[in-house]
This record gives C-alpha cells, structure tokens and sequence, in this order.
C-alpha cells in the first residue's frame, strides 16, 4: 500500500515521514547518504576518481592535452570542465547535446574552479607563450539519485589531486616537443573545496543531500562551497525565500561536512598507490 | 481604509484595514485581490477601488486578457468542431462556442458561422482550470446584440483598461465621436474593438482618436475631437 | 567544424602530448613480437587461449530498469537498460517492439582523448551490439513500444565490442526483458598462427595497424546463444583464410562457454538480492 | 504606450548612514518600450542597462504544460552569439527567482514567457536583469506573491564593501555577491557569489544589500505610481 501513495501523491507521502523527523529511506533530516570514493580507477586517464553518494554515482576523469596559449594569456593553460547527464543515468534526459541542468552544471564547476582558486592556470604553463596544458576534465554522471552537484565537486578535486602529467620539455632553438612519461609529476592542487546542498521542502523544512525524489519535490535549494574556514560560493538560486537565520544555519552545516568530506578525501589518497 | 482607496498598491502589499462594512458580512473581492488565510493580498499592481457594500477591486493596467464571467468579448472563429467553434477572444487559450447557443439554433439549422468571421459573445464559463465558453444568447435564448458581427468593420486592439474606460458611461468619448460621425461600434472587454464607418478615413481617425484617448481625461477628450473634427472637415 | 555552444570548450587544436614520446620507445603502432614474449606468454602474463577474470555485476544503475556492469581486468564497461516505454513519435510505430542502442567510449577511456559527439566508430559498434541482441529479445512482446540500450565504455583495454555485448545481455535479462537465451560474447585476435583469445588493447592496435605486414591477421568477435546454441552474429576486422576464421570461431564458442557460467550466476544472485529487498 | 523616465537622484544616500560607495548608481527605467509583448521594461542602473519582456499568461506546448500551475520560462539573450553555458546559467538563476514571485498557481496550463536582451553590461548585469524582469511583469501585472529586487555588492582586496559595483571594480574585487530580496519580508530569494570572502563579509553585504534593496522597492512604486495615474 505504502508504495501506491508514494506513487499517487508522494508530497502526502514524504509529508508523513517528515512529521516525525525522519526520511523514507531513514535518514534524518540532516544526515547525510554514505559515500563511496575510489580514486585513480581509470588509468587511461592521467587523473581519475569514482564517488557514490547513496545511489548517485559520476566518475570524472582528466585527460592532459597540449596546445598553444592565447596570445594576450601566454602563461596561462586551459581547464575545460564538463558535466556530462546521458540517458544512462536516468529517464528523464534523452540523447543528444548537453541539456540545460548539464550546462549549468559544467559553468557551475568551472565556476568553483575560478572562485576557490584549487587549480591556478598559470600552474598548467610549460613553455610561455609556447606550451602549456590542457586539462579535459570531464564529469559523467552514471547514475542520477539526486545532488549530483555535490557529487560532480567531490569527484572533481580528487581527480584532479590524482592527476599527474608526464615530463614535457621545448627544445628553446628547435622548439621540438619532448615526452618523458617515465618521469610524472603531479598537479599542484592548493585547496579542497567542498560543496553542500539542501533542499527547501514545502516551503519550510531543510533536507540535506536529496535524493531524485526529494529533489523533485523541492521548492528551492541552497547549494554552499566551502573551503577550509572560506566561503567560496553560497548558490541560492531563487526558489522559496529563506530567512538570514537559516542560511546561518545551512553555512554553519556546510563548514562541518566541508572538513569531513575533506578528510575522507586526503585517506583516499593516502590508500590509494601510484 | 480610506488610506488605501485610490491610492496605487503592489504585488505583495498587504490590506489590514479592509473589513466587511458594518451590517452586511459580505466582503467581495474583485481583480487584484487575494485572500490569503486572514489577510488580504494584493497580486497585482493596480489603483485600489471601493464601492458598496464591501466591494473591493485594483484598476490594473494589463494588455493580456484572461476570461472572467459575465464579461462580453469579440473574438474570432479559428476552428470549426463537430458541434462547436473554437474562439480565440486573446486569453491563453481559444474559448468554445456551442452551435447551439445561438438564437434560434437547432440541431437541424445550424448558425452559419465561418472561420474568420468576428464573433459577439458572452463568457459564460470562466474558470483557471478549464478552457472558457461563449453564448451567444441570454438567459432567454435572445441574441441581445451578439452573434457574428456581419458588414464588413475594422477590428482593433487595445488594452483592457482602455476597453473598460469606452464602456464606463463617465466617458464623453463615444458621445463626442458621435456627435460628428456616423458609425458602428462593438466594444469587448477582451480589449478588441470592432468599427465600421463610412469610409476608410473615419475609421482611421476613429481608431487613432481611441488609442490616443487612453491617457486623457475628459475635457482632453472632448478638445481632441473638436480639433480631429475640424480636420476631418478639412479633408472631405 | 562549428564550435561547440552546449559545452565548454578548449583551444581549437590541442595535441596528446604521448605523440612526442621519445622515437626509440615506441613506433606508429606496436610490433606484434612486442606483445608476445617467448614461449608465447602475452606481456599480460596469460597464455594465448586464457580468458581473463571477468567481474560481472547486475543492478548497478538505481535509475534504470535493468543495468550491468562488467570488467574484464582493465576493460570497464556499463550499461543501463530503459523500456519498455512507448515511441515518441508516431510514425514509427509498429507491432513489434523496438530496440535501439547507444554506444559511447567516454572522452577518457581512452589513451587518445575521444570527442564528446558520438563518432562513426562508435555507432558503427551500437549497431554490432543491436545486431548481437535483437534476435534473442521476444520483441514482438512488446507492441509499439521501444526497448533502450544505453553503453558507456569507462575504460578500453580491448575486447570492448564483446564486453559490451554481455552487459547489455546482463542488463536486458535484469530488466526482466523477455529474450530467448543469453548472449554471450567472446573475442580473438588472430595473428600468423596464434590464437590470443581476449585481445588487450595493445594487442589490438598491434594487429589492427601493426606496422609490419602480417599475411594473416584480425580480430573475431562472436555472439552466442549458449542453450540453443546458435550464433547471433559474428564481426571480423583483418584478412585471414577461411578456415583460419572458422578456426577462430571454433574458439569463441569455447570461451562463451566458459563466460556462461559467470553471467549465470551474476544473474541468480541479483534474483536472490531481489527477492530478499522483496521480502522486507 | 506607458513609456516615460524616472531618474533617481542620489537622495539615495541620504537614507543611508554609509559614506558615498554605499549608495546604488542611479536607477532608471521605462515601462512598455514594445508595443507587442504583454509587458516590457528597460532598467538602467548607472551604465548597465537590460531590456526584459513578457509574454503571457499564453497557450503552451504540451510538451511543456503543466496541469497544476503556469510554466514559466525564461530566454536570456547575450548582445552577440549564441547562448552559452554561462548565459544558460543566467538563465536559469533568473527563472528560479522569478518562479519564486509569480503566482503561478492561477494560471495553469498556460506559458508565462520572458525575455531578457543584454544590453548594456558594466557591473552587477545579473541585478540589472532580474529587476528588469520583476518591472516587466508588473507593466504586464502577472498575478505575483511579492516583488522582488537584487542588488550586488563587491569586497575589495581590502576587505571593504562596495555596493552596486561597476564592472572595473568587480574585476579588480575579490568576491562579487548578488542577493536578490523579496517585498513583503525582505527575506533573501536569491544569493549568487563569485570569489572568496570570510563569513562576516557575507554578513555586511547581506546587511548593505538588504538596506539598499528598499530603494528599488520604493522605485518599482512610484514608477508604477506615475503609469497607473497617468491612464486612470
């Protein structure tokens, strides 16, 4: 019976639980789904990571290209994230170009990139003004359970603290290009930020890390990107209006879970050999 | 609540002070207007307005129809359907028009209505969740005035709140315009207006004093047409 | 070609920086002596007619009707089955249901970066997969409606045609699609008078393009139907005397015949898994 | 056509006990510049200038219908080229705001359409673009639970606060916050960041913005005020 009104009126459905302070799939209104990081998976990629959220899984991986800089930016490479939501992962996107959510979500992570300053392009400059990097890095979303924002972030900073380039050298007179891939060296990542999102549900209750389901109930979001004891980006777009007290309230969460996730981050590495 | 009466109020705004006038408990809500639990909303921007007992309304300003019962519109036929026309009187979608609400229509003598032709009608179903259908007849199967409007005319757009401003009898406008030309005239409140004249000049003078009329006051009114007068004169 | 406005984008031309590598390590295309070491062991470690271990999973895709995911050592392939669900568009409908499947190497499953757009190779390989499938679904049990196969290689270290073929038996037999049998796939690369059953990548490349002309040499790619015992198609790329390629073929069925039990088994659990979720 | 110019002097820094940064350029606009679509508007704020129009409530593609509420959609046109992703973002920022005023549970199944044409963008262009589109749909008065108004404040390296920034300032700025408030509680609808800043800055925008917002507000009414009298 129970699956029926989840079906027929899932509002009414969720409304039951939350009543009682408690998510249908037992959770709690703040507590977060389990997560599952594998780093370094796929090693035809220079840089690579898997993280589960729940059910929500992306997988990003970072291919290392090289082209000439812009003329007016010689000393500055290229990052080209992009979020990538195929039919594979759920029902509701078709085949063919990046949709609307998609495209938001590649700017948003260039964004990130940008703001917490993680990954400098001035870091990817081989040769100024000759050579530098270009760094594909592109998220696919494997299967679509709901905050694949806070997955895509995840997945992307260990990727790209995975990633390492092999040796490059230009010949000054010549100007011939020289590969080493024995000798690798990583890229200089300098921070981790970590994003947070909550849902505004029936215009009142805050749930963190929603799933599909809450998601398309919601009636507003708040997603929060932390770094250490900064604020990198506090993304509310639109939705039900909230009250300064519970944004307060959303940063405070995000500063705590930022460290957490952090810390599951560095262990990961550290387990993982290369 | 004197406070509030003509005065312009916005999306948002809340009305404390309206309460029903003693004696009656009726409190009616007109355009604008939005009960929200105790309180009363306004929803659009618009000048509020009283009358009573109890009647509350917004005069907004607002080019886009959307069908209200009672009001009497022109629409266009776009579709003719087994046992019924499709209208489109400008709101978000067409409205239905039964063959049988004509005067004098039978399933064995149908209107003759075709596509394309100019409609008169009444709405006589209004509501958010269902598309609006016309009459053509009262309450006592007359066509009082509606129908397919036949003879050729000019059909002209306007907003809503000049349409209302033509058919409020404070108006000198049509009188003005009377008293120098002879025309017909259908004014809906869908904000179309049909003319018909007796030459191409009149109609476009007509229509140009109509659209020019929107933002004046009477004794603008009456001056304009004095002077659109003189020039007609002039020309013919 | 037009820019692309529904991604972001890099600089126009950009170069893998692994075509600068040092001439002596590595030619345009790999030697095959390169990939056989003496007393034919392969640079894997296996002899030419092992498989290599296959992990094999159902039900990996929350979202989707049915869903697998398999890895054939450094080979990772997943697939997501969706349907059946009505057409679109009305023109095609029909009285048989309709299966249709999307093929897609990820940007970096590769050690060349693939383009985001799906490319010839890359249909050309959905349409391999619908041909393997489409005779062993009971389509015609599911009029005007369509069946979705969705691929995606996460990694490609060769075999990836047959690898991809068995996910989307996996997926389609989870989804509870109505088939006739299994189908398996296997692979074999065919080089002079060897046998390398389960092709790596590099081997592959090596066969493919080898630099030095080989009188006989390709890759065979069979799907087969285990219980009837029927093949349902059969790819070959490379030139090879008849019997050879029958030959080859010979040693597919083998090796789907090894591989059954691993997807029987795969299978029952999810079942089992299920029935237990059911439980609760 | 409704069509007039309200200029705002700097009377605004009078309500503001904050020295001359913390004030709003000066805010301008027209109502129903275009005589097709439902309502229309051009904002100006200083030398950013945005054209928005609306269309609606109007018939909607089954594909797009929604039988409980009004679909509300909204196209953001860059001044050249295609949309791209970043535009796209724009786009949708803008709509969630929107969806968040527009009562959009009067009018079901139908289509409430707005357009927004970057005109002129030199400092706080989102702002600009969500009030031009929140004065749109008053000129063509959907129906909507509040009104809402965005400002954007810049911190410098230094730490300090700059309202309303032009768009030299928020290149040089370390972070560039855009919040977007509603009427009737003033509780926040909408925050949009770029760069780093530390929480107590966050907090001082929030605290500027929020002040400065009312002057949009009081802008919207008598703008309004001028248009509704006129043709009364």
């Amino acid at each position: 019976m129970a699956e029926e009104i989840r079906i027929v009126q899932p509002k009414e459905y969720y409304k039951r639980f939350l009543e009682k302070d408690v998510r249908p799939d037992n959770r709690e209104l703040a507590e977060f789904r389990p997560v599952v990081l594998n780093i370094g998976c796929v090693t035809t990629a220079e840089g690579s990571a898997l993280i589960k959220i729940g059910n929500t899984t992306v997988i990003c991986g970072v291919k290392a290209e090289l082209a000439k800089p812009d003329a007016d930016q010689p000393k500055d490479g290229f990052i080209v994230p992009n979020v990538e939501l195929p039919p594979l992962c759920s029902s509701n996107f078709r085949p063919g170009p990046p949709g609307e959510q998609a495209q938001v979500l590649s700017q948003t992570m260039a964004d990130v990139i940008a703001d917490s300053q993680c990954l400098l392009s001035e870091s990817l400059c081989i040769c100024p003004g000759k050579l530098v990097w270009v760094l594909h890095i592109d998220l696919v979303c494997l299967d679509y359970d709901g905050n694949v924002m806070d997955a895509c972030m995840v997945a992307l900073v260990s990727a790209l603290r995975n990633t390492v380039l092999p040796k490059v050298t230009v010949d000054e007179e010549t100007g011939d290009i020289q590969t080493d891939p024995t000798t690798r060296v990583p890229l200089q990542v300098t921070c981790c930020p970590v994003a947070t999102t909550f849902i505004v549900f029936d215009n009142k209750l805050l749930l963190v890390d929603p799933t599909r389901e809450e998601e398309s109930m919601a009636t507003g979001a708040v997603t929060i990107v932390t770094e250490g004891d900064n604020l990198c980006s506090i993304y509310k777009p639109g939705g039900t209006p909230l009250t300064e007290n519970q944004i307060d309230n959303c940063i405070e969460r995000a500063f705590t879970h930022g460290r957490e996730v952090c810390r599951l981050i560095e262990d990961t590495l550290l387990s993982v050999d290369r | 609540m004197a406070n509030h009466i003509g005065t312009v109020v916005l999306p948002g705004d809340v009305l404390k002070d309206i309460k029903p006038p003693d004696g009656s408990k009726k409190l009616l809500l007109g355009p604008g207007l939005v009960e929200d639990g105790d309180v009363i909303k306004v929803c659009k921007p618009g000048i509020l307005r009283y009358r009573d007992p109890g009647v509350y309304w917004l005069d907004c300003h607002q080019k886009r129809y959307v069908a209200c019962k009672g009001d009497q519109v022109l629409g266009i036929v776009t579709q003719k359907n087994v046992d019924m026309f499709r209208v489109d009187i400008g709101c978000s979608e067409l409205a239905s028009l039964s063959y049988l609400s004509f005067e004098g229509a039978t399933k064995r003598n149908r209107p003759d209505v075709k596509v394309g032709d100019v409609i008169y009608a009444k709405v006589l179903v209004a509501n958010k969740d269902m598309e609006p259908e016309l009459v053509c007849i009262d309450s006592y199967g007359r066509s009082s005035g509606m129908g397919v409007i036949r003879g050729g005319g000019f059909l002209i757009h306007t907003s809503l709140n000049l349409a209302r401003k033509l058919l409020n009898p404070q108006c000198v406008l049509m009188k003005a315009l009377g008293n120098r030309f002879k025309f017909e005239i259908a004014v809906g409140m869908n904000g179309r207006i049909w003319l018909n004249t007796q030459n191409d000049v009149q109609t476009i003078a007509i229509a140009n004093a109509i659209f020019a009329a929107e933002y004046m006051d009477n004794d603008q009114i009456t001056s304009m047409c004095k002077k659109l007068s003189r020039v007609m004169s002039g020309m013919e | 070609m037009p820019r692309d406005s529904r991604r972001l984008t890099g600089p126009e031309e950009c170069f893998s920086p692994y075509d600068f590598c040092c001439s002596a390590e590595k030619k345009p295309g790999v030697a095959i002596s390169d990939c056989m070491e003496v007393d034919n062991a392969r640079t894997d470690g296996r002899i030419s007619s092992q498989l290599r271990p296959v992990f094999l999973r159902a039900g990996v895709v929350s979202q989707a009707r049915g869903s697998a995911y398999i890895e054939l050592n450094q080979t990772k392939v997943i697939c997501s089955v969706y349907g059946p669900r009505e057409v679109l568009r009305r023109e095609d409908f029909s009285l048989k249901g309709q299966l249709t499947c999307d093929f897609k190497f990820l940007t970096f499953s590769c050690k060349q970066r693939r383009m985001h757009q799906q490319d010839e190779h890359e249909k050309d390989m959905a349409v391999r997969i619908l041909e393997a499938m489409e005779s062993s679904v009971c389509l015609h049990k599911y009029p005007k409606s369509q069946i979705n196969i969705y691929v995606m290689v996460l990694q490609n270290d060769g075999s990836a045609l047959s690898a991809a073929i068995l996910a989307s038996c996996v997926a389609l037999a989870s989804a509870g699609i109505e088939m006739y049998d299994l189908v398996l796939a296997s692979s074999v690369a065919i080089c002079g008078t060897q046998m390398l059953t389960d092709p790596t990548a590099q081997e592959e490349d090596a066969i493919l393009d080898s630099s030095e002309k080989v009188e006989s040499a390709g890759i065979t790619t069979m799907a087969f139907l285990p219980s009837v015992n029927q093949v349902s198609a059969v790819s070959f790329d490379g030139q090879v005397s008849l019997d050879t390629l029958k030959q080859s073929q010979q040693v597919c069925i083998e090796n789907c015949q090894k591989i059954y039990q691993v997807v029987r088994q795969c299978l029952v659990t999810y079942a089992m898994e299920k029935r237990k979720l059911k439980g609760r | 056509m409704a069509a007039f110019t309200v200029v705002k002097k700097e009377d605004l820094e009078a309500q503001q006990k904050e020295e001359s940064v913390q004030s709003l350029r000066c805010i301008t606009s027209e109502l129903g510049p275009l005589t097709q679509p439902d309502g229309s508007a051009v904002f100006t704020q200083g030398d950013t200038t945005a054209l928005a129009a609306v269309y609606g409530p109007a018939d909607v593609k089954i594909s797009k219908e929604l039988i409980d509420r009004a679909t509300v959609e909204v196209i953001y046109k860059p001044k050249v080229g295609l949309p791209r992703p970043v535009d796209r973002k724009l786009e949708r920022i803008i709509k969630n705001t929107l969806e968040a005023a527009i009562m959009a549970l009067n009018h079901p199944r139908s289509l409430i359409s707005i357009v927004i044409q970057e005109t002129e963008s030199l400092g706080a262009n989102l702002a600009c673009c969500v009030n031009a589109a929140c004065m749109a749909l008053l000129d063509a008065a959907v129906s909507m639970n509040f009104m809402v108004a965005a400002v954007s404040a810049a911190v410098t390296d230094k730490g300090e606060i700059i309202l309303d920034p032009v768009s030299r300032v928020e290149d040089e700025a370390r972070a560039v916050l855009t919040f977007v408030f509603d009427s009737v509680d003033k509780n926040i609808v909408t925050v949009i960041t770029s760069g780093q800043f530390s929480q107590d800055e966050y907090k001082k925008c929030l605290y500027l913005t929020k002040q400065a917002c009312d002057n949009v507000f009081s802008f919207y009414k008598d703008s309004l005020s001028k248009k509704l009298l006129k043709s009364a």
